[in-house]
């Protein structure tokens, strides 16, 4: 009876589910809420080209019903911004980890944002590497636990949102998955936004992260996320050690800014007489 | 009526976390596959807000919404591609 | 209309690329390649096409293989030290079949090594650079018409086997300036589009699959795992592994034929044969012509496929030639692909020049008398 | 039959352009072949610049030059550092302006060296009022001389090579140098 199934299914690739990732992964619910983002913000399905790179997060491609590019650890932004450039009718939309993006992909990250790229970044940041076993990553709290930091890191982790923003992304916000709604909400705005676009989701990876840092259910990680949080807003009146280990969520960047393929296509328009062939590579003689 | 997909489902409780009307208890027996599942033992507090069937992270979850979800009810109309792709 | 221009290497193969329909670019600037970058900086515009200076090579080598899914035929172009940062996203072309076109001018190596100066150090990488095990195609072109030429070939062929290609040029070629043709008209092989979208197969173990592009609604998912014929990961299975990669080898393999290409001087009667490709084919002929002035039976076999390695046709020279000479500017790397086939029949010898000038015709000269003294 | 001509001077004098137009002329408009190098790198951005070139009836293979036929030396350092491998007899054309003569006498004279001096420099200030365009003058010079490529061949390849709308200047400067041997 296929009324009685969730109707973010037929968006997928059914034959491959159930998915990879562990029970309670946040990963899934940022499936929905991109699902249901993208149809808020009223994008041809068909459109759609999903890119990520390597990491429980970059698996997301591989079942949602799209054209999809699951490519090298950290790198999948270039691909993205290849893959735009070539084909800028495209919603071209990366999925990445807190590792992918922000350790080995980090120069890549940067540069999409200073560029202002036309593409969507959606960073599912789970504080920890989850598909090589938990260690620990640059988005791992001090003092927090990892394989890799068996006696709790002493790393100052990177703040994801703000750095995209600084590097000068158009549009940055950040959530947690309990804050689905907000989460849809932003997704939709990062698709319409015709320029570089990052929203970072805050999401539980009980598996490792919990396990290593005593939160060893979902429940138990959604729970400590919901009484960590602290809006954006709320941020200036309260006090330095109010903030200490909150997670601030909100929207970090939103403006226009002139976007970097509609710069190459007014350069192409200007030198030739059109903006660059789509397909070129299919035709017989140029 | 709230639907949940026993193959899909790997028993992480987050409805049962997440639902404001505590609709949702947890099966005290497992599964063939040794999940312990939620039920809608309370289905009649159900406000059918859909919170749960987003936050699922399995797509385990159907809420059958007749009026207020999004995707039966708005994508037909703006959306063919998206309604239409498991057809084609 | 045909045209003759007096330029660069590096600029006529920016000119091949243009020909060829490659009209997505994307590159860093690195000594002594830039010129092939800046060309198409300047070109690309006016020919429809994008051009877009990336962070590093590693994106570098990620956007041209994004560039490829979008529907552009797709290039970069490096020397040593960008083709090693650019060999883990070479592997992915590899593995998820993407026609890609590498460029690498080479200069002195390892390491930053000689910035301006020649080399041909990079030849095994460009055979093992990356992991695992897959058939490179590369070219060697020695002149500036070749290095046009070649660049158009690398295209046709990336298209013909859905594989990366690599223009494995040196400083020399790169930098110096000839006369070229480019005539009007150039064969240029275009890329299918699967017929219908149903059932369609991406990754069919039945050889050469047609590429869609993107947003075509054939919802392909292309990845660097192993692979099923959708395009699946089913990493985990052996079987898939195992027929995927032999697979991705045997289209390079069984085609051998129509891609290797040689050019033979004097080859039949010799009984030294000197082997070369690049720069130093330049010096080898030269010596192979005053040798033969001084009566000496020699000849000399350039590769202009390094790779697939031309191993028959190595094989038949060595039945004659009872000394075979390889000339290349590193300390060995052909040399002992040309020893591990013709060792049974031929001695070999090594001129390996290092030090960032090519091998003077002189010097060959001195060899080929001294192997062939009597 | 081959002929290997170098060409070198400080940087900023155009001595690679020099080198370009004397290949293209020969290559492009006197139907022969030509190959042009020149140096790279930190050698190339200020101090000595060198570009040479090999013109032939025949294929070219070896493209560098090993022992200069002529070579034409536009800065007394450039002339030291390369005129040692200068063939035995063979041309060197000198811009007086910029060198130190009696350095050279004793090489001149042992290897058997014909000397042509073209005060470049000094006809580029002077006549055409324009001190960039010294290095045509001197292709102008060495057209004349050594015969290397045709007179229209240059002329061709000078208004193929430099600027537009700064043809005329660099023609007249090429014409200077010409009539000035």
């Amino acid at each position: 009876m296929p009324d009685e199934k969730s109707p973010f299914l037929k968006y997928l690739r059914e034959d491959r589910l159930p998915t990879i990732f562990c029970p309670g992964c946040g990963i899934g619910t940022i499936i929905n809420s991109f699902l249901k983002g993208v149809n808020e913000a009223e994008l041809d399905f068909d459109n759609l080209a999903l890119v990520s790179g390597i990491g429980c997060s970059s698996r997301i491609p591989g079942y949602i019903q799209s054209d999809s590019l699951h490519t090298t650890h950290g790198r999948a932004i270039s691909f993205a911004t290849g893959l735009k450039v070539s084909n800028s009718d495209l919603d071209v939309v990366v999925f990445t980890g807190d590792g992918d993006a922000a350790s080995i992909g980090g120069n890549h990250l940067i540069h999409a944002a200073r560029r202002n790229i036309n593409l969507t970044v959606i960073c599912i940041n789970n504080n920890i590497y989850g598909m090589t076993g938990g260690q620990i990553s640059p988005t791992s709290p001090k003092g927090s636990f990892g394989s890799t930091a068996p006696y709790g890191t002493t790393d100052n982790p990177f703040n994801l949102a703000e750095l995209v923003a600084t590097a000068g992304a158009s549009y940055s916000a950040r959530w947690t998955t309990l804050k689905i709604h907000h989460v849809v909400r932003s997704i939709k705005d990062a698709l319409k936004n015709p320029g570089f676009s990052f929203v970072e989701v805050i999401s539980q990876c009980p598996t490792y992260f919990g396990r290593k840092n005593k939160l060893r259910s979902p429940v138990d990680m959604i729970s400590y996320m919901k009484n960590n949080t602290v809006f954006k807003a709320q941020v200036p009146s309260l006090s330095r050690k109010e903030l200490e280990g909150k997670i601030i969520v909100g929207e970090f960047a939103n403006t226009k800014k002139p976007e970097f393929v509609e710069n190459i296509k007014e350069l192409s328009k200007s030198k030739s007489d059109s903006e660059p062939i789509q397909n070129s590579a299919y035709l017989e003689e140029f | 009526m709230i639907n949940i997909d026993e193959d899909l489902c790997k028993g992480c409780h987050l409805c049962v976390f997440i639902c404001y009307k505590n609709v949702y208890a947890v099966s005290l027996k497992p599964n063939k596959k040794g999940v312990l599942l939620p039920y809608p033992k309370f289905e009649k507090e159900c406000t059918k807000c859909g919170d749960c069937e987003l936050m699922c992270p399995d797509q385990a979850i159907d809420v059958d919404i007749e009026t207020h979800w999004w995707v039966k009810e708005k994508d037909s109309k703006f959306n063919p591609n998206f309604n239409n792709k498991k057809e084609s | 209309m045909v045209k003759e221009l007096f330029i660069q290497g590096n600029e006529a193969c920016a000119e091949g690329a243009l020909k060829a329909g490659c009209r997505f670019f994307a590159g860093y600037p690195i000594t002594p390649s830039t010129e092939v970058a800046e060309t198409l900086a300047i070109k690309l515009p006016a020919y429809k096409g994008s051009f877009v200076q990336m962070e590093d090579e590693i994106g570098a080598a990620g956007a041209i293989i994004g560039g490829s899914w979008g529907g552009s035929k797709s290039m970069t172009a490096t020397s040593g030290p960008g083709f090693s940062l650019m060999q883990e996203n070479i592997g992915y072309a590899f593995m998820s079949e993407t026609p890609i076109v590498i460029v690498d001018v080479q200069r002195g190596s390892p390491s930053t090594g000689q910035p301006t100066m020649v080399g041909q150090g990079d030849m095994m990488q460009a055979r093992w650079g990356s992991h695992g095990d897959y058939e490179p195609i590369a070219l060697s072109p020695s002149s500036v018409q070749e290095f046009f030429d070649f660049t158009v070939e690398a295209f046709n062929l990336a298209e013909k086997f859905r594989t990366p290609v690599f223009v494995m040029a040196d400083e020399i070629v790169g930098h110096m300036r000839e006369k070229i043709i480019i005539p009007d008209k150039i064969d240029i092989v275009p890329r299918k589009m699967p017929e219908s979208q149903k059932d369609f197969l991406p990754f069919k173990n039945n050889g050469i699959n047609p590429m869609p592009s993107f947003g075509e609604g054939f919802d392909i998912h292309v990845t660097g795992l192993t692979h099923d014929e959708r395009g699946y990961p089913d990493a985990n299975n052996p079987k898939t592994h195992d027929t995927l990669v032999r697979r991705l080898s045997s289209k390079i393999l069984d085609n051998k034929k129509d891609i290797v290409s040689t050019q033979k001087d004097f080859c039949e009667e010799a009984d030294i044969v000197v082997v070369s490709y690049g720069a130093p084919f330049r010096s080898a002929l030269n010596a192979v012509n005053i040798a033969r002035d001084d009566g000496l039976k020699v000849g000399s076999f350039k590769l202009n496929t390094p790779w697939p390695f031309p191993e028959a046709e190595i094989r038949e020279i060595s039945k004659n030639a009872s000394h075979i000479i390889v000339v290349e500017m590193n300390l060995g790397q052909i040399y002992w692909e040309v020893e591990r086939v013709a060792c049974s029949n031929s001695k070999t010898h090594l001129i390996g020049k290092i030090g960032g000038e090519i091998p003077k015709p002189n010097e060959i000269l001195a060899e080929i008398k001294k192997v062939g003294g009597n | 039959m081959r002929e290997d001509i170098r060409i070198a001077g400080f940087g900023g004098q155009g001595v690679i352009l020099s080198g370009i137009i004397v290949g293209k002329a020969a290559s492009l408009f006197d139907n022969k072949n030509a190959v042009q190098t020149q140096s790279y790198g930190p050698e190339a951005r200020g101090g000595a610049s060198r570009c040479e070139v090999v013109i032939s009836d025949e294929t070219i293979d070896y493209p560098k030059v090993q022992n200069p036929d002529i070579f034409v030396a536009m800065s007394h350092e450039a002339l030291m550092t390369y005129i040692d491998d200068l063939k035995d007899g063979g041309t060197l054309i000198i811009d007086p302006g910029t060198i130190t003569e009696s350095e050279i006498e004793e090489f001149v004279k042992e290897h058997n060296i014909k000397l042509y001096r073209a005060p470049a420099t000094e006809i580029a200030t002077n006549e055409i009022k324009l001190k960039i365009v010294a290095n045509i003058v001197m292709i102008g010079a060495f057209v004349k001389i050594t015969n290397a490529i045709s007179k229209e061949a240059a002329i061709k390849a000078i208004e193929d090579s430099v600027p537009s709308g700064t043809e005329e200047k660099n023609i007249q400067a090429f014409e200077a140098g010409y009539n000035f041997v």
